[in-house]
């Protein structure tokens, strides 16, 4: 999308939404949110609202995607029709199918799957609002909902995207952010370790930016781990 | 649920609710509206521990050639996976497109949004109102909740303001209400044996064998029934589902503003 | 559909095919029309025609939809290209999905199941002509099907609709009375029994106008009734 | 049908048909027109105990870019699982798709509608002209009866009024006969070890290998063939079943009025 | 199609791409092309590009497929998006359906399916350039593919087509003469034997017409059967 | 292969390659264009024994809403059976996905195509680039492979002229290149235990965890990156990745004209 002529992302060092350039926008997360699913979360960061819940362990259907000596992850990211401005056509397309994909491979390196021989996991996300970044919020919402589901896990994991917009690299783009800036590079990391299990760049970055955009994109992975254990301990006292 | 325990609750049931309520006693109701922000209109309502969530979108499109004055009401609802590990991810099945037809029915035959005042340009452009039903949770009763979700969606809804090439502008302040004219709402209850309980939840549906829906109006009036599952329901078993319809929706409708 | 403003779809206490308020269209019923159906009816009420052919009782595939100890009944409405006015695109809609599930729940009722554990007795209702009251002609239709393969039943079902046109409760509505009515009312009873095993309503009625329509549709399923016993008894005579 | 019947069936054929035909005789044949109002024609066909349905139905749409001014003609079959219990609801598949093109070729390639005659506005608005084939009852040979029962159809076919918008008036009176100027008839036989047997029943085609479909004219030309299933042919064969496609379809056109 | 007016398909007894009446297109044939299908072909006659891979014979799944005692074949042909002027969505079409079974009939009488009980012979054919003829082509590029996968065959299966322009019998019709001919005859020919696997005709013929047709289509089978003969020579010295 | 195969491979891969390549080594690459000539570009790229064609087509068609003046574009993978005895047929699933997506984003964020030269009518109709990757051999890193082939039918493609009435004339002299301004050029590595090895094979891909594949311009710059595989990578892994693709993608943009 074409930025307006008149339009400035960046007014005296502020984001549109009064945010400095490193800074995350408001975090709500909640854990065990919902009745019939073993493990959920429900996960807010500025306007996007995402939930997440989880089914199994449990026998895989059809049988020829069992594992031996193993569990698998199943895992359906999905956006509700009403979330987007221009009503989306309920159903999978061709990002959700990517973005699965992404999601699920963001949190396999966590999993104890040798706990569950043959069984699977089925993770699913509904984004009811998306404000960008629904990604990150996604990973952030599953990752709580399976430790709720009390899947063996060995950190949780946390995510969230730098970007850049007029030149600046910042953090955690918002929706305007997002359609008129110029690069976003949504960051998943391990929690307590230095691993990165997503990675995704869409727009151009010289050298120096993008390693900066990626420390910057870690560190708020860092403020969101927090928010993560937070909700957690909330849901176990 | 074991075919012991189904037998065991069939004989109990009609003595007495797992949850000790009464047979025509409904579980609490909370609606929150306004809380998608995206959406024209947006509801959540919690009817015991079954949740749903409505979004209203509005749109800009052509009309039907046989009402072309007219704006055009979707419904459409999506029986998520996190609601319940009985469904499943994949194109509606039977029990989404059931549910979504009750409800738009409901809203339809009660002529509750008034579709003439949708028309923006006489057969070329009306006003498309979709209502996406997100089922969060599945305790039950599900075409209660969901449709009383989409009335008080639809009373929350804004009809976004058109540009001046008849473009929608979200950024604008919208052009006032949706208007929304009628509150119809569905009331089920389930029979067991021959006793009929009101609100069943999920646990009572596995026994139950037939639903019966009542969509009733303000004046008293139905304006849409819908009979659900294989068994059979008599002239007075309607009788009853009708007055208790008309009762309990207008505690509901007391819940609406 | 509005109704143009000069069209009167009663005068005279008559209506527009010179029908009395309660008196139902003419009524054909033919048991046995198909080689290959084990069992098979074709049904007119006045413009509406369907076909009803029963396959089985015979093994379930995919298998995970086999009943322990029982046979399932699985029904498909489908509606003819031709059957309409504007062409239907072919394939299932929505409203067929819900019609097959109304009129198999019509008629689950009266059949012992018991008798064919495991296996699953296939209808299908094809409309080929359709002109209102497509579903309780596909009812008629099916109970005269199941009848004619020999699955035992306990009854017969019966069908037929009441509405409301012009503030009168009337019985059977036909094309133009559907299109420009105030309600529609379609019942299913089990013959010899008070039990009702469809109902469906679309449109406003008072509680006076309930009951009345309920009614008079019932005592159309008698009307109904008689037809079906005498279809089956020319077809085994 | 087992192995053995199958077996004993295929050295048997070729000497006796089951319903003691003679090996180039057909199944007799009953042509019903106009029993679907609804529909701008219709015809029902009876082949032997094989029985389809054909509806026509019109419609206005865009013609395609390279013959702006041709109506557009679409023949789509159903095998309606009522009439064989093989048959599965679902998508056409290969058997429903290559029926519904081999009647399509007849029809197209004999230029049997004269598509010129079928336009309503250059390069904007011509008819549609859809040919809808049902299957009732699945006795064999089910392309000679579609592709009969399609060019009946399409006799008994009447084109609807416009009105002053351009829109389809389907109260007022028919503007006339749809043009139909040929009538295509497809004869088919099949070959059992190397004998032609012709309108093989469905327990002949169990064991048959291969079919050849052709499709004559008034004139005596072919205008389409089609052979079908995993067996071979001889030049000879071919023009064994041209003649007899030849003397069969004047009998059969004898039948179209 | 219509032809312009002023178009001619025969100028003094030749062809617009030059060619006489009952000249093939230049054939070219090649076997072994890809690395990972255990057979494979590519084939080109004028401007129609195919290739042709072959899988198995492996297990069958879905396993109701299976036949005792015996291999089964299939055969999917698709277009790519690019082959034709404007750009084919992906996926199979009506059309591709009807060729893939003809393609399949067309190969089965020569094939040993004893030799492989339930197993099945996977063939996948790929029209990159589509410029009529490309039923034929698929056939030709089938047989060698299946022939370098080593699957015993009775013989090799040849196939080209025969037309009518402007009132002539012609052999391999192209593009142009396809689209403003007055028949297309696709034969395929069982090497070393007078029978025919393949026949179709789409246009209007007489009786000396369609003789003629069918031997000239025959014909051109031969020397497209040398030239298959020679690819798989090169290919195995 | 089997789970001990894959686990010596494992241990052995990031010691020596099955073919013997340094880590950092790329296999030989072979691009062609200009070979469907029905394709407005196209291109066949072999990298080692991967092979992969992509056509480029063009079409009128209409702009999305909020960019009136671009063109559009739109990639597409299909995995044909022929190239992987584990590809299906079907639509295309989760691989095909990601790889259409992972190409689509190299072009799209590079501006590769100056999309507002393939505006035709503001608002109303503007050039549809339809990129088509068919892969023809899967043996590893088809990532990279589509890539570079797309970029090079995209070289290799011109724009049809439009007649007088707005219509492609494919018969006459085309009017010019596409206009492509970058050639961004996708590298992958693959991570087996801490190694990095460059342009994986299929074999070493199936006992690879993670692969990361980094897009560069010629000016240096990154403009894509995507992590695939359920394992994990560092922020030394990404530097050394980049480095590498910097440097390839210099030598591969060599290769193109």
């Amino acid at each position: 999308m074409k930025k307006p002529d008149d339009m400035k992302l960046i007014v005296k060092g502020k984001r549109l939404d009064g945010r400095k350039l490193d800074e995350i926008r408001p975090v709500k997360i909640e854990a065990g949110v919902l009745g019939r699913a073993i493990g959920s979360a429900y996960v807010e960061v500025g306007g996007t609202k995402v939930i997440a819940g989880v089914h199994g362990p449990r026998g895989v259907y059809p049988k020829y995607l069992e594992k031996q000596g193993r569990a698998i992850l199943r895992v359906k990211y999905s956006m509700a029709p009403f979330s987007v401005n221009d009503r989306k056509r309920p159903g999978p397309d061709r990002r959700s199918v990517e973005l699965s994909k992404m999601i699920k491979h963001a949190l396999e390196p966590v999993i104890f799957f040798d706990e569950f021989p043959q069984l699977s996991i089925d993770l699913f996300v509904e984004v009811i609002q998306a404000d960008a970044g629904t990604r990150a919020a996604s990973i952030v919402a599953a990752s709580v909902a399976l430790a709720d589901a009390g899947i063996p896990m060995r950190a949780l994991v946390s995510s969230c995207a730098a970007g850049k917009i007029e030149g600046k690299i910042v953090l955690d783009l918002d929706g305007p952010e997002d359609n008129y800036g110029q690069a976003d590079l949504p960051v998943a990391v391990i929690d307590g370790t230095e691993e990165i299990s997503l990675l995704q760049l869409d727009g151009e970055l010289n050298e120096k930016e993008l390693k900066e955009a990626v420390q910057l994109a870690v560190s708020g992975c860092r403020v969101i781990h927090d928010k993560q254990k937070e909700a957690l301990r909330r849901r176990y006292q | 649920m074991t075919k012991q325990t189904k037998q065991y609750l069939k004989t109990f049931l009609d003595k007495q609710r797992l949850d000790r309520r009464r047979a025509d006693e409904q579980r609490p109701l909370e609606i929150e509206t306004g809380l998608i922000e995206r959406a024209e209109g947006s509801a959540k309502v919690k009817l015991g521990n079954t949740e749903v969530l409505v979004g209203v979108k509005l749109d800009v499109g052509t009309p039907f050639p046989d009402s072309p004055d007219e704006g055009v009401i979707i419904v459409n609802a999506e029986l998520s996976p996190i609601a319940d590990p009985e469904f499943e991810s994949g194109p509606p099945r039977e029990n989404a497109i059931e549910l979504a037809r009750v409800v738009d029915r409901g809203i339809r035959e009660s002529k509750s949004i008034e579709l003439g005042k949708l028309c923006i340009d006489s057969g070329e452009k009306v006003w498309m109102v979709f209502m996406d039903i997100y089922i969060l949770n599945n305790e039950g009763n599900l075409v209660d909740a969901a449709g009383i979700a989409t009335i008080a969606a639809l009373l929350n809804a804004r009809l976004p303001k058109l540009d001046k090439d008849g473009n929608i502008d979200r950024d604008a302040e919208p052009d006032g209400k949706l208007p929304v004219v009628q509150k119809p709402i569905p009331v089920t209850v389930g029979k067991i044996n021959s006793t009929l309980l009101a609100d069943p939840t999920e646990k009572e549906e596995e026994v139950i064998e037939t639903k019966l829906t009542v969509t009733t109006l303000e004046n008293g009036n139905v304006c849409a029934m819908q009979k659900s599952g294989s068994g059979t329901i008599t002239a007075s078993d309607l009788e009853y589902a009708f007055e208790l319809s008309r009762k309990t929706g207008k505690e509901i409708r007391k819940k609406l503003n």
